[in-house]
């Protein structure tokens, strides 16, 4: 874990251009459109935030397409530290996943007692359960759900979308389905959505995001410096508040908990 | 480049598999764009005729709005057709939303204005004497329309090769409409774009080249056609 | 039986321009009205609005039953040959049958008639060629073909032979007024050559600026034009104004450029008038020549100013205190020996004079 | 329906209030789809004039490939393109991903196709005794086929429409190569989708609503350029 | 001086189809060189050939100093009039400017030339209309100033007074020809009408099927047919084929239909021939009337079968155990009373009558 650092004068760098690959969650909350300019104004840093999912952004980096990765999905991230494309992790923040749904709760997973119990439900009345299917950091939580209920998803109940996290919830508004859904999406959307919470809160369902600066040894003309400044920014305190206060004015809590300085979970 | 070269390996490979999920796909791709596509081309070719030969007050008012057409984003149209065809809108009740005829519907907005341009254009471009010719022959008006629309086949052709090319390659509304619902909205170029967000650019290539090929038989037989017989 | 065609106080206009204003016009059942006049006079239009293509200003078409000219079934009624053949794109087989698959005819008639066509333009060689390969000539004749196999009541032609050579112009003009005899079919013809128009016509309706100048059989238009511009439209080369001075007998003594004609007219002196003399009608003698002729009453002393061959006949320019034009024979000229600067007589009978009162001028 | 209304609201508000980033956003889409416009037309106009009027063996061949061009995914492109500007790729070095330039390139190719398919319907849709005509009166080849270009003015014009309404409308590369940043690389398309999927449905359509009212603005001049000489 | 234009050799094909094969043909400097010929003969074929503009299977075809008639620099140095007029869209004006704004000429000059020509084909008032508004003569005289406005060496037209009006043809083929030996401008003017070819041309081609059948002076083509083909093309319309059975001192007797016709020729006795004989080289007399032309040597006892009156003339058709045409003139006609069924004496002199060998039928 690193600690806070001093937050340098706005010196322009020699190299300006930091390419940020993220997953669209983070773009579609909002948070990087507010916190970037921040960061651009204080380091003199221009980055170029990519949307995109989370398997293109951890390819991207792989193929050193991108300096600095903003993902949630650990297990993967750990397999790509491995692979030696990193260089630095940092953990950032969390906010949670929660199983959405219609009000009325066909398949009653509201009060389970584990998230593998709910999806145990939802799997044994075959109610229906929209999937992003894209290999995102929400996907790929979601198949360990499974994996721990013992369940292999398939079958007419089971839709793929393969489409982001705000569209999938869209689809499962329509289609009366179940999702899971981080919760910033899902608050960001609330109001256009046909979705109640059903189930929340289990420990299993933190969405953890880290800061991963790509492996400058692998490709020397990658602008390491701006990665390594932009990552070491995310963790100042001034940063992690921001984090902690976004969203609050207009949801009334937070959407992501700043983690920074934490153990890993 | 990697991914280039991989992406042409494996295009090889699923079609010499003949890998079924791949040949769903191509085929519900083909089967969609294909009734958009002539749905679009029932819709324009008269719309175009009609404006094409009618003289009346608001004319060019209307060839801008159809030429505006042409600039349809398919997001719009996508998100529009949405807002329609959602639970909370007007024809929620018809259950069309994430159904191969969402897409359709939504591929025809997109695509009808081109038809009815190009139909315009290509009419518009032939002698003005050969209306009076044919009336002069005794033609009805619907036959002399359609000689008109045999005499422009070539414009008209170029106009349907248009049409499809706007469809099959359309991605924005067909996503939006269709869900991109595995098995049974999952078509070419949403796939791609799945293939694409998963990082799996050899897929997402290999699909591509499916696509291209697919067009490219299309438009070598309509190409053939138009060229036939200049 | 009321005529086939009826134009009454019929105005045409392209913007404020007025192409064309025909108080009367009437064509009668089988007969072949031909429409002469000059370049941009308005005969194709007149043959738009005839043909229901073409909506006038004002005024009232009227063909047998139908009133309203752009219905359907009086367009299937008649035929149409335009000035500029415009074929489809397709085979000259399938152009010629247009019209008939327009019609609903049924294949085998339409093989028949387009056959028969084909042979009788003498295009039967080409049936399968595409249409865009055939030469000026070959193009014109489809577009006969296609018009000539819908065999209807009327048929509209407009300067339907422009492209054609000599001998086939003149085959098919004796051909076509045989057929239309025989087949009962009524024509308007429009040509600019006068010639045509006299061989095909049996009356002669002469446009100039989109009026109507005349509207007469051909033999009258031909010997007594009604204005000094028809007049020279219809090869009278030689108009003189003049006076009539003298009245004896319904033979006027006409005075003009010095000369004074006798004429046969009985139009009252002082009346200003048009001597009109066709150059077919003056017969050239040498000066040392006896002239035989005794009934020609009007002789004048000439010399040739300019000689010009003309196929069969020699154009002769002479000069006589004004210009006069003589038509002769190719072996007369040679036989008498004109040549440029030689003095001859012209002579010309009195009743080769026609004479139009200058107040016809312009308007009939 | 709410969502329409609201967004029409929205439209009228946005525009009255002349907010600075829509004002932003709405220029950078007319620079960055006027220059793919001129350039593809810059492009497909020579093109498909020498594939309409040069006749030679693999002819037919090359205007099923134009075709096929009309067909070309905005996502494939996108991809590709990304794939050569991408550090990793060949032009990496060139530092234009994620740049405006980045997205001319990639309209280029989605548009140029559709322009030179077009013109090659266009040019050949004209009296082939024309070039015989102008060539006897003495035209250089060059001015024969600036001409022959006068006289397809319309179908040309019909043409640029349909490209120029191809760029503005298209998404899906300009967000790959673009990769919509706020302040450079946002455009008109890439708001509209960020829009609708942070649900916010009224300022999507209201973004939506002014493209359109600008791609009709620029259709209305172009077509009555087109149609004052018909 | 060398010819301005040298054909040698020359084959063009369509396909299989061979649309023209030329051993040799040249163009003069100055001269007007007519190419007639019917309806597909090739005419137009042959001067988009000369033109630059058709590229031949075979043969050589070289301009003064140009080889390779393609290139710029020689399309620049003629003007060519097309069958069909093709105005480019845009205003009269503009189009007759064309080719002078292609050849980069200065504005005044064009100014100047354009309005010269418009006047001279008395367009002036349509300078401002839209090409596509003009009437079928109108348009061909746009097409017509257009060429003529670029004043080039040589001037290639097809067929270019087809839609104009009689008078205005007559004068254009009085002032072209004025123009042309002004100008030293040479043309080759393709026509299908014979009396055009006759009054504007030096020398005459005669092209049936492609093939060259005869290039003469205009009087010698007209006077002395090559074949069969070219006689009855130019107006030969008796053309009987007979034998000749005696040689006296170059007077030919010739057995025809029975007959005996006085010929003046030195063809051997035996020799097959075609008898041509002009119609109106024939004089017609009464047969109670005396013949007073005794130079006349052959005289047959005709009777008349039909009568067409064709302008200032009268066609007359006999039988005389083969059939026979005489033109008149209409007064003779009428003087003589000439009525179908009449019986009449047909005179014309051993001088009249041209012979062709039959071995020259077809290809000359
Ligand atoms: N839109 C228009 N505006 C002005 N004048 C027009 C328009 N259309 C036609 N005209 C004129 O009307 C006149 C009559 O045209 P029309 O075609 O009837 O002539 P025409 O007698 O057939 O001549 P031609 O022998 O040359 O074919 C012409 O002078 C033509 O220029
Ligand atoms: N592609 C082709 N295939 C076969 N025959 C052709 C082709 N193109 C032209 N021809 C023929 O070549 C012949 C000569 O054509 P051309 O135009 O030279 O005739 P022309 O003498 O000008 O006749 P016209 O007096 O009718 O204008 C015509 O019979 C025409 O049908
Ligand atoms: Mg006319
Ligand atoms: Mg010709």
């Amino acid at each position: 874990a690193a600690k806070p650092t001093e937050v340098p004068a706005p010196v322009a760098p020699e190299n300006p251009d930091v390419i940020l690959a993220t997953t669209t969650s983070t773009r579609d909350s909002g948070l990087l459109d507010y916190l970037l300019p921040i960061f651009q104004e204080q380091t003199g840093y221009i980055v170029k935030m990519v949307a995109v999912g989370t398997g293109e952004a951890l390819k991207m980096g792989e193929e050193g397409n991108a300096d600095v990765l903003l993902v949630h999905a650990p297990a993967s991230e750990v397999a790509f530290m491995e692979a030696g494309n990193g260089k630095d992790r940092f953990l950032i923040m969390h906010n949670d996943f929660v199983i959405v749904g219609p009000a009325d709760d066909p398949a009653g997973i509201k009060g389970s007692e584990t998230t593998a119990a709910a999806f145990t439900a939802i799997a044994t009345s075959e109610s229906l359960f929209t999937t992003r299917g894209d290999d995102s950091g929400t996907h790929k939580a979601e198949l360990n759900h499974w994996k721990s209920a013992g369940i292999t998803p398939e079958g007419d109940w089971y839709l793929n979308t393969g489409q982001g996290m705000g569209d999938t919830l869209r689809i499962a508004s329509e289609k009366l389905a179940y999702t899971l859904t981080d919760r910033a999406t899902y608050l960001a959307l609330k109001d256009t959505l046909d979705l109640d919470i059903l189930y929340e809160g289990d420990k299993a369902l933190l969405n953890i995001y880290h800061v991963i600066t790509v492996n400058p040894e692998k490709y020397p003309n990658l602008n390491y410096e701006g990665a390594k400044t932009f990552a070491d920014w995310l963790v100042t305190n001034e940063v992690q508040k921001l984090i902690e206060t976004f969203g609050v004015d207009k949801f009334g809590q937070p959407l992501f908990f700043p983690d920074a300085g934490n153990p890993e979970y | 480049m990697q991914n280039l070269i991989d992406g042409i390996v494996r295009a090889i490979q699923l079609l010499l598999q003949g890998d079924p999920e791949v040949v769903r796909i191509t085929l519900l791709s083909l089967e969609v764009s294909g009734i958009a596509t002539v749905i679009s081309i029932l819709i324009g070719l008269p719309l175009g005729t009609f404006l094409a030969l009618v003289q009346f007050r608001s004319r060019q008012f209307w060839i801008s709005l159809i030429n505006t057409g042409m600039a349809l984003p398919p997001v719009v149209v996508g998100l529009v057709v949405s807002i329609f065809l959602w639970r909370s809108g007007p024809l929620g009740s018809l259950n069309l939303i994430y159904t191969p005829a969402a897409i359709v519907i939504a591929q025809v907005l997109i695509s009808f204005p081109l038809a009815a341009g190009l139909t315009i254009s290509s009419l518009q471009q032939l002698d003005p004497r050969l209306r009076v010719q044919l009336l002069g022959l005794g033609a009805s008006k619907a036959q002399m329309i359609l000689s008109l629309w045999k005499e422009a086949r070539l414009a008209l052709v170029a106009a349907l090769i248009a049409a499809f090319g706007s469809v099959i390659s359309e991605v924005g509304a067909s996503m939006m409409v269709g869900g991109n619902l595995k098995g049974s909205t999952r078509v070419l170029t949403t796939a791609i774009v799945l293939e694409t967000s998963r990082g799996e650019f050899a897929s997402a290539i290999a699909l591509s080249i499916i696509l291209l090929g697919l067009a490219f038989l299309v438009n070598f037989a309509l190409t053939t056609l138009q060229q036939r017989r200049k | 039986m009321p005529p086939l065609l009826m134009i009454n106080d019929l105005l045409v206009k392209a913007g404020e321009t007025v192409l064309l204003d025909l108080p009367e016009l009437t064509v009668e059942r089988n007969e072949v009205l031909v429409v002469v006049g000059p370049n941009g006079a308005g005969k194709s239009t007149l043959l738009q609005v005839a043909a229901g293509l073409k909506k006038p200003a004002r005024g009232l078409v009227k063909f047998s039953s139908h009133p309203d000219l752009s219905e359907l079934a009086y367009r299937r009624r008649i035929s149409t040959v335009y000035q500029s053949p415009l074929l489809l794109s397709g085979s000259v087989e399938s152009n010629i049958a247009s019209g008939l698959k327009f019609r609903g005819i049924k294949e085998p008639e339409i093989r028949r008639r387009v056959d028969f066509w084909m042979d009788q333009l003498h295009i039967s060689h080409l049936a399968k060629r595409r249409s865009n390969s055939l030469s000026g000539g070959e193009a014109q004749r489809v577009s006969l073909a296609r018009a000539f196999c819908l065999e209807t009541e009327l048929i509209l032609m407009d300067e339907p032979f422009s492209a054609l050579d000599t001998p086939t112009q003149q085959e098919l003009l004796r051909d076509l007024r045989e057929i239309f005899t025989r087949t009962n079919q009524t024509c308007i013809y429009v040509t600019h050559d006068l010639e045509e128009g006299l061989a095909i016509g049996d009356r002669v309706a002469v446009l100039f600026k989109g009026q109507l100048h005349q509207l007469d059989s051909v033999a009258q238009v031909f010997s007594h034009p009604n204005t000094p511009e028809v007049a020279a439209f219809v090869g009278v080369e030689n108009i003189i104004p003049g006076k009539v001075e003298k009245q004896l007998k319904d033979l006027a003594q006409v005075r003009a450029s010095g000369w004074l004609f006798d004429v046969v007219s009985d139009l009252a002196p002082g009346t200003a008038v048009f001597i009109c003399l066709r150059p077919e009608d003056i017969t050239l003698y040498n000066i040392s020549e006896e002239v035989k002729a005794s009934s020609a009453r009007n002789r004048l002393n000439c010399k040739i100013t300019q000689l010009i061959q003309q196929g069969p006949l020699t154009r002769i320019y002479l000069e006589a205190g004004f210009s006069l034009t003589a038509l002769v024979t190719r072996p007369s000229a040679r036989e008498m020996d004109l040549q440029v600067g030689k003095e001859v007589i012209a002579v010309f009978k009195s009743t080769a004079i026609h004479l139009i009162e200058s107040s016809n001028k312009g308007r009939p």
